[in-house]
């Protein structure tokens, strides 16, 4: 019980920081906020002749942050190899 | 949920869907540059395809078409590809990753070497993802015990 | 080819990672010799980057895929990273060597390719995050590296699994703060580049959801390093893990946490903004100080040792905030040295712990009786170690310490001078209680009554192969005290930022 | 306030949900609970994410009507056109590892099971004591 208490009072603790900053963030959807006017209009005006791709967003993933994709993409296999540490037993049945 | 229902009318319609989720996932992948889609939802329709054979079959039905093994060099073979293309890149005098050096081998000019160094690292990803989701899915699924469960 | 080494110490291990565990299923044997062949290539790239940063003198910066870098991403090797760097390389060679017997003890065979990829792909996360000048790239190689971590500590001993859950919770919690931080920031200015953000925050000091971001940003980073508040899973899941991983998660993972903290407070945002702005050094400073008292009381507690050692990096970690928040440049002189050393410090003794458990199974420190006659070399470089970390001239800890002191005498932070006094004293009472254990021998009983009259064994009964990286490292702690003086000249006064 | 509100009604949402996983994390007993508290936590973020993305009269980013570079200098983009396609970049990341982390904390809620034949964890830690 008092860690649900404890928790509420984290939790609207939280929430009344996270309000404060509310203020100051755009409003939704306004066409002038800083990250629709600072690096993005870059993309969406150059990908197509610079990468030849019309999607953007792909333009953006695989070659502008490829090299996230590419962390992305192995992080994904670390997961794969940490579920089979975790869990694959080995044939004769041993706890491994 | 891995072990072996018979039931004629599931397994008929998944034995005719299965193929045509996997062509569809390679459409995903190769419509990725032209509209939404790409390596990771291809990826994960792909190994749909297998977690449905594993459920509507059974466990051996899916190994004996994607053995462990294969799945685990899979795995492992998808990110390859895509690291392999960044250190191309790397040997052929550009940066890492920098896909449009891939045009002093592949007769096309560096901006169009982008578009097929994406397609490339694209395909990377679909095998790895295809390949760790059948992963995740089948331990989880007999909590690491496989065939074994099949036997109780 | 060296203007690729930035890109080549993250991708070489990265790939070796993926070789690796496909060559395993031919070839077990060789997965060691891949893990140190690469980790060695490691230590080649990241001296080939410090010998030329320091050549340069100025941030080296590599364009991944070739796009400039607001668009792209974007690699900047300063004199900060590139110590961390060398540091992180050493240390994970050092303890891959270690690692080898200890883990065929202790882990199932069955086990060993997939931990020695996870071992590759940790090492690859924590030089990512040290070498990435993008903050949502470090976000990213922040959870490859933990994810490991998640696995690898949860192949421990009973309770690993679920002190390895509650990791994985936390780390969330840590990881979502950081990344609702770069969110923050990102719809602020527009830009995810940190050389970018820095001309850019500036021009919004005074707003109030930057304040929130940067809220965020300690609180994620303080999770995934431990400060105190927020360090509730690490004694359970470093104590529990593995010997070999905990040897290697201990020392790196806080530490890289550290230097990304040092990175955020004074490149990204500007330094004035938490010294003038807010009292941002003075919370830290209050933070710090109750952490190292409770850290110092909690490890007296303990009478597990690796669990005492855990309840010291805590304590570790506050030293490093403190010479953060004395927010002058012996102060910072001191925290980035102390980063450096406490890595080479905490290797020490967590191998030491991993060793005699390996030999003797013992763990709690009343156990030691008579260790000293069978493992003598093990003891002297736990010497060594805890001499360090109490503070001993010619061990590197005195100096990080010495300078740590200097900065709070300097800022006139009263409290936090005596902090780090009284830690220093609780830490001598510490080690004193686990080397009287090991050494003298209790009143009235006859030592060779248990050994049955054997001499000493001289190879302390441990494998070559764990007790050279050790001896290497007590080698590191002594070398690197006696050349404090030549990194600080030559690395350290330009790693801090200029308007100190 | 009823302007504050409606203008950055994303915000609000996004607080609410991140509370919502905070909690369950927090006060939760049961470890399965736990983790969906942690998948809610992670959603909020990515809706967060999603949302600054978007932009007044602007459309999907994808480009229509060229394939290749080749045609593609008569064809002048305007950025007001097209929302902001990064923010759903660095979603697919998040995404992606979130993913992951869920992967991994099944894995770990099986061994946990399998061990100590229970999720509840009072009685995990009851059993530890043992």
């Amino acid at each position: 019980m008092i860690k649900k208490i404890v928790s509420i009072v984290i939790a609207i603790f939280a929430t009344s920081a996270l309000l404060v900053g509310l203020e100051d963030l755009p409003k939704w959807a306004d066409p002038k906020q800083p990250a629709s006017i600072h690096v993005s209009p870059g993309y969406i005006e150059k990908s197509l002749e610079e990468t030849g791709v019309p999607n953007i967003v792909t333009a953006v993933l695989a070659d502008y942050r490829g090299y996230d994709t590419m962390f992305e993409t192995a992080v994904i296999f670390t997961a794969g190899i940490a579920v089979i540490m975790l869990l694959r037993r080995s044939k004769n049945g041993k706890k491994a | 949920m891995v072990k072996r229902h018979e039931d004629v009318i599931i397994q008929t319609v998944c034995r005719c869907l299965i193929p045509y989720m996997q062509i569809y996932s390679l459409y995903v992948l190769v419509h990725g540059h032209g509209s939404p889609g790409g390596g990771f939802q291809g990826g994960c329709i792909f190994a749909a395809s297998f977690v449905l054979l594993a459920i509507v079959y059974d466990l051996r039905e899916a190994k004996r078409r994607f053995s462990e093994k294969t799945n685990g060099v899979f795995c492992a073979l998808g990110v390859f590809i895509y690291t392999a293309i960044g250190w191309l890149c790397l040997l052929l005098g550009g940066n890492f990753l920098d896909y449009g050096k891939l045009s002093k081998i592949f007769p096309t000019d560096p901006v169009m070497a982008r578009y097929y160094g994406m397609a490339g690292i694209e395909t990377g990803v679909q095998i790895t993802v295809m390949a760790i989701m059948v992963s995740i899915f089948l331990n989880l699924a007999t909590k690491g015990k496989h065939e074994e469960v099949l036997e109780e | 080819m060296i203007e690729q080494f930035p890109a080549l110490i993250v991708v070489t291990p990265l790939i070796m990672s993926f070789i690796l565990f496909v060559v395993s299923y031919w070839n077990e044997r060789l997965c060691f010799p891949i893990l140190l062949a690469t980790l060695s290539a490691c230590v080649v790239f990241a001296l080939g980057i410090l010998d030329m940063v320091i050549k340069h003198g100025q941030p080296i910066h590599y364009y991944l895929g070739g796009w400039d870098p607001p668009w792209g991403i974007e690699y900047v090797i300063d004199h900060l990273n590139a110590l961390v760097l060398v540091t992180v390389a050493i240390v994970a060679w050092l303890v891959a060597l270690y690692s080898k017997s200890v883990v065929e003890k202790e882990l199932h065979e069955s086990k060993l390719p997939q931990f020695y990829t996870l071992f590759l792909l940790q090492v690859t996360g924590l030089f990512g995050i040290t070498a990435t000048g993008d903050m949502f790239n470090l976000y990213v190689l922040l959870e490859i590296a933990s994810f490991s971590a998640y696995a690898i500590i949860a192949m421990g001993e009973r309770g690993a699994d679920f002190a390895a859950f509650r990791y994985v919770v936390f780390g969330t919690i840590g990881a979502c703060a950081y990344l609702l931080g770069v969110g923050y920031l990102y719809i602020l200015t527009g830009s995810l580049n940190m050389a970018d953000l820095t001309q850019l925050i500036p021009k919004l000091f005074y707003n109030k959801a930057l304040l929130v971001g940067f809220a965020l940003f300690l609180i994620g980073v303080g999770i995934k390093m431990g400060i105190f508040p927020l360090h509730t899973w690490l004694p359970d899941a470093y104590t529990l893990a593995p010997s070999a991983v905990s040897a290697l998660l201990a020392p790196l993972f806080t530490k890289v946490g550290a230097y990304v903290i040092i990175r955020i407070m004074f490149t990204v945002f500007d330094p004035s903004f938490s010294i003038k702005l807010y009292p941002v050094m003075d919370i830290l400073g209050w933070i710090a100080a109750v952490g190292i008292a409770f850290a110092c009381i909690m490890a007296l507690a303990q009478s597990d040792l690796k669990r005492m050692l855990c309840y010291l990096i805590v304590a570790e970690m506050g030293y490093i905030v403190i010479g953060i928040a004395s927010a002058n440049r012996l102060g910072l002189t001191g925290a980035i040295l102390h980063i450096v050393n406490d890595m080479f410090m905490m290797a020490c003794l967590f191998t030491v712990a991993g060793a005699i458990m390996y030999q003797t199974g013992a763990r709690n420190i009343y156990q030691f009786r008579y260790l000293h006659r069978t493992m003598p070399v093990t003891l002297g470089v736990f010497v060594v170690g805890a001499l360090s970390v109490v503070g001993v001239p010619p061990m590197c800890g005195f100096f990080s310490k010495w300078y740590l002191i200097l900065g709070t005498i300097e800022a006139k932070k009263w409290l936090l001078l005596f902090v780090l006094l009284a830690s220093s004293l609780v830490n001598a009472i510490l080690f004193f209680r686990v080397i009287e254990n090991a050494y003298l021998e209790p009143r009235g009983e006859h030592a060779f009554a248990h050994d049955g009259g054997h001499p000493s064994i001289s190879l302390d009964g441990v494998p070559w192969s764990m007790l050279i990286p050790m001896l290497m490292i007590a080698a590191g702690i002594i070398l690197l005290g006696i050349f404090s003086g030549v990194i600080i000249k030559h690395v350290i006064q330009f790693a801090v930022p200029a308007s100190f | 306030m009823l302007e504050y509100i409606i203008a950055k009604y994303n915000y609000w949402i996004y607080i609410f949900l991140l509370m919502i996983g905070f909690y369950a994390m927090m006060a939760k007993n049961n470890l399965m609970k736990k983790l969906v508290g942690m998948n809610i936590f992670q959603w909020a973020i990515i809706f967060y994410f999603v949302s600054i993305g978007a932009k007044k009269g602007g459309t999907v980013p994808i480009i229509s009507g060229v394939h290749g570079h080749h045609g593609a200098e008569h064809l002048v983009v305007h950025a007001v056109d097209y929302i902001n396609p990064l923010p759903h970049v660095l979603m697919l990341t998040a995404i992606v590892v979130g993913l992951a982390t869920t992967g991994i904390a099944l894995a770990l809620l099986i061994v946990i099971y399998r061990r100590y034949g229970t999720l509840e964890e009072d009685e995990i830690l009851e059993e530890l004591k043992k």
